[in-house]
């Protein structure tokens, strides 16, 4: 049964988040977390929005001294992500990489 | 034929055949001008719908819905009556022909259909006697002369219209001279008090009565 | 600890669309709604990008959008202008319409010309992938010399 | 308070737009409907009419623009006619899929080949199954009338669908004929501003327009239909309101001395006054024949039509339109209102008027009397008759 509205309008703005496209892919990117630098490329280029943005923190080496610092991290969304691997091919530090996934 | 009285047959003598329906009077009166595109024979059949909408008639005004360009002889048309008009035929038994341009008279034969002895009023320097339209009264008036005086179109192409029609409320007695000259200044879009002038004047000066 | 910036669900074009996997104009779009923000109407032409985000009961568009046919997306949105800007609800609200290369110089561009001309306050954005994807790559005007016809389409 | 003024039938559709205090109008010009875009940009510039003209470039453009604005919000009228109305044609299925009450004046035009400008149902009823109400005008004061009460019908709630307004080219479009019209205080009070239940709204996001699969079509179709099936009792009830109001009746169809009429001729427009002089007149030589005029085709009064006419003879139809390869499509309408009849008179076709050609009173004579001479014989043949046509100037098939 189909919900009917008038004029064939949907009212239901960004209902398609409940289309899970992830079943479409062959492939599945893998990010690596120690080489991801967060600069938000593979976000800005995947036509599936399947790339969300998370903030952490992280120690780093920086001048013989450990410091904890700020950083943004990829994280894929596999409900959605068809596994075109524009984000893998995008990824200015080659920090994902695309593997063959069993279903 | 005078204000009020109307002819006693039926107008639509192509479609009925004329007395076919003598029992019945019919009240309908109409009219056809004939023109040449520019002339403003279409604003004239407005201005004697609105004259005698005016006086409480029922009324109807259109053109023959032709394509004709500026020159070309074109037509148009008003019907007047006591009740509610139904019909929408065109005319083809007018009670009253007007020719706005007398040289329209060698092309066509503006009395076609026109009940048996009806008016024609046609706008010539010449006088009735000059025309033989057999059974047909005619009437004319120097529409051209009254509307270049009057400053109304250019002399080339003299816009004849509101004179005319006032030697049609003259001829016809079918509409008051006041009632054509309040409709004259109504649907003048300019230079309304020469248009009333010139029906005034129309009305005085026109020939055969 | 780990907090959540961007989450897919904070999108004007959401995930969850039929997009082929890798398809271009889903990008585009997702990038032209980000500058264009949540005040905005889109007018869209018949293709891919209607058909693939569209899907009843799914839509993958979080803000208004309208399609009405394939050549029609600028005076779609010419019309919408209009009511908004009688309406007084045009303040600080963008009308956008889409369409692709064909929707746009092809069977588009007499209602594009007319929308130009008006100068209605409509940004137009052109998808341009040289072919008439969503009938399955057939010819169209813009390219520089003739191709061969495509496989027939979906 | 009633004005009256004399005006053609195209000022009173452009009157009615204005009274109806539109909000855009998209229009492109075209004979004989050109008047309506120019009383309403006349109206703009003199500051009667606060609204968005859109200039358009296209009548395709004219609907898909309307679609837009109505969608938007906007209360939405425009006009064309024949080969306007023709390239508007897969547009104006959408604009009643999407129950969108835009309001379009039509100036009824034959269509093209060959070309032609004059009277002719051709255009509207080509486009009959677009989901479109349509209603047909008799005269003027019905253009304006049938214009106003238009907008009322298409924004009720429980129709919510576009319309147009039929009215003859140049037989009422340039005819100037007396209208009366109410204030516009009595206007406003009749016709509350569009309440649209969806519109495009930043601050509600939806979806117009969307992609229908197999799963969904057939239900979106069904649901529109029957928002024109269950019209009737709407369009009555506001018909009966305006009579109210302002003291003109309209029906959906009316009868005009049926009762014990052996025939009944049934028409649409402005041939239905020249009919009904022509029934008197033949009531008046013994014949006993009755007339029906049709005002809205779309929802199409079955019921009505067969209460009418159920007790005729024969019913003859007279149309200015023709489908060819079958017969007028008025016929279809009316031998499907009488199918799953008991009993049911003979139907007759009769094809009139066609591009303009002058529907007299002497062609609603031949009809009749052709009608009769069918009922006597108990057999319409051949089904279809061309009135006032000269067949041996139009040989059929190849020279």
């Amino acid at each position: 049964m189909v919900k009917i509205y008038l004029g064939a309008v949907n009212p239901h703005p960004g209902s398609a988040l409940r289309y899970k496209t992830g079943t479409w892919r062959t492939m599945k990117p893998v990010v690596d977390e120690q080489k991801c630098i967060g600069c938000w490329f593979c976000y800005m280029y995947c036509p599936d929005s399947a790339i969300q943005m998370v903030k952490r923190t992280i120690k780093k080496e920086i001048g013989g001294q450990v410091k904890e610092i700020e950083r943004d991290l990829a994280v894929i969304n596999y409900d959605y992500c068809k596994g075109c691997g524009i984000c893998a091919a995008e990824c200015p530090v080659k920090a994902i990489e695309m593997v063959y996934e069993e279903k | 034929m005078r204000a009020g009285k109307f002819y006693n047959v039926s107008s639509y003598g192509a479609a009925v055949g004329a007395g076919e329906s003598e029992q019945e009077v019919m009240t309908v009166y109409e009219v056809r001008f004939h023109g040449r595109g520019g002339q403003g024979a279409v604003t004239a059949a407005n201005i004697l719908a609105v004259a005698a909408f005016k006086e409480g008639k029922e009324v109807q005004a259109f053109p023959m819905f032709g394509v004709e360009r500026r020159g070309a002889p074109v037509m148009a048309f008003t019907r007047i009556d006591d009740k509610p008009i139904d019909l929408k035929t065109l005319i083809y038994s007018p009670d009253f022909v007007v020719v706005l341009d007398p040289t329209l008279m060698d092309v066509i034969d503006v009395t076609e259909g026109l009940k048996e002895g009806g008016p024609v009023l046609i706008n010539t320097t010449k006088s009735p006697e000059e025309f033989d339209l057999g059974s047909c009264k005619v009437y004319t008036v120097d529409a051209t002369k009254i509307a270049v005086e009057n400053g109304l179109g250019t002399p080339t192409n003299p816009i004849v219209n509101t004179a005319i029609i006032g030697s049609f409320a003259k001829v016809s007695g079918i509409v008051n001279l006041d009632s054509v000259l309040a409709a004259v200044r109504e649907l003048s879009p300019v230079k309304k008090e020469e248009n009333v002038k010139a029906a005034e004047e129309a009305y005085k000066a026109v020939k055969g009565m | 600890m780990t907090v959540v910036i961007r989450n897919t669900d904070k999108e004007l074009f959401t995930s969850g669309h039929r997009g082929c996997a890798g398809c271009g104009e889903m990008t585009a779009v997702r990038q032209v709604l980000m500058v264009a923000g949540p005040n905005t109407i889109v007018a869209n032409a018949t293709g891919c990008l209607e058909v693939a985000s569209t899907g009843y009961p799914e839509t993958a568009w979080a803000i208004p959008w309208i399609h009405v046919a394939f050549e029609n997306a600028a005076a779609v949105a010419s019309g919408v202008e209009a009511a908004l800007k009688k309406l007084g609800k045009k303040e600080g609200v963008n009308v956008l319409a889409f369409a692709g290369d064909g929707g746009t110089f092809d069977i588009g561009l007499q209602a594009l010309s007319g929308m130009l001309e008006r100068g209605h306050d409509v940004k137009f954005f052109t998808f341009d992938n040289e072919a008439y994807m969503n009938t399955g790559i057939q010819n169209h005007r813009l390219l520089p010399g003739p191709s061969e016809e495509g496989e027939e389409g979906p | 308070m009633e004005m009256k003024e004399i005006i053609r039938g195209n000022m009173a559709t452009a009157l009615a737009a204005k009274m109806a205090r539109v909000d855009v109008v998209p229009a492109f010009p075209i004979t004989p409907s050109t008047l309506f875009p120019e009383k309403i940009s006349e109206y703009i510039a003199n500051g009667e009419l606060d609204a968005e003209m859109i200039l358009v470039e296209s009548e395709h453009s004219a609907i898909s623009a309307a679609i837009g604005a109505s969608a938007a919000g906007a209360r939405v009228a425009t006009a064309t006619a024949s080969q306007g109305l023709a390239l508007m044609h897969e547009v104006l299925f959408i604009a009643s899929a999407m129950r969108l009450p835009i309001v379009m004046a039509i100036g009824n035009r034959a269509l093209s080949g060959p070309i032609n400008i004059w009277a002719d149902h051709s255009d509207t009823m080509a486009e009959r199954d677009t989901g479109w109400m349509q209603f047909y005008a008799e005269n003027n004061q019905e253009a304006f009338d049938l214009m106003l009460m238009a907008f009322r019908i298409a924004e009720d709630r429980r129709v919510l669908l576009p319309a147009m307004v039929g009215l003859d080219a140049f037989t009422l479009t340039h005819t100037m004929e007396p209208v009366d019209y109410p204030s516009q205080e009595e206007v406003d009070d009749f016709l509350p501003p569009y309440q649209p239940p969806y519109t495009l709204d930043v601050n509600r996001p939806m979806t117009f327009g969307s992609f229908a699969t197999p799963e969904s079509y057939m239900e979106f179709k069904w649901s529109h239909t029957r928002a024109l099936e269950e019209s009737p009792p709407v369009i009555d009830e506001i018909f009966e309101e305006y009579k109210k109001r302002f003291g003109r009746e309209y029906k959906r169809v009316t009868g005009y001395m049926t009762e014990d009429a052996d025939v009944i001729i049934v028409a649409m427009g402005s041939v239905s006054g020249t009919l009904r002089e022509a029934v008197r007149q033949m009531r008046k030589d013994g014949i006993r024949v009755g007339a029906v005029k049709i005002t809205t085709f779309r929802p199409f009064p079955f019921k009505e039509i067969v209460e009418l006419c159920g007790g005729a003879k024969i019913v003859a139809i007279a149309e200015r339109a023709i489908s060819p390869g079958f017969a007028g499509p008025l016929f279809g309408e009316i031998a499907g209102a009488f199918i799953n009849q008991p009993s049911r008179p003979l139907i007759s076709d009769f094809i009139i008027g066609l591009g303009g050609r002058d529907v007299t009173l002497k062609d609603f004579r031949e009809i009749a009397s052709t009608a009769l001479k069918e009922a006597e014989e108990g057999r319409v043949e051949p089904l279809v008759k061309w009135i006032n046509i000269n067949p041996e100037e139009a040989p059929p098939g190849g020279e």
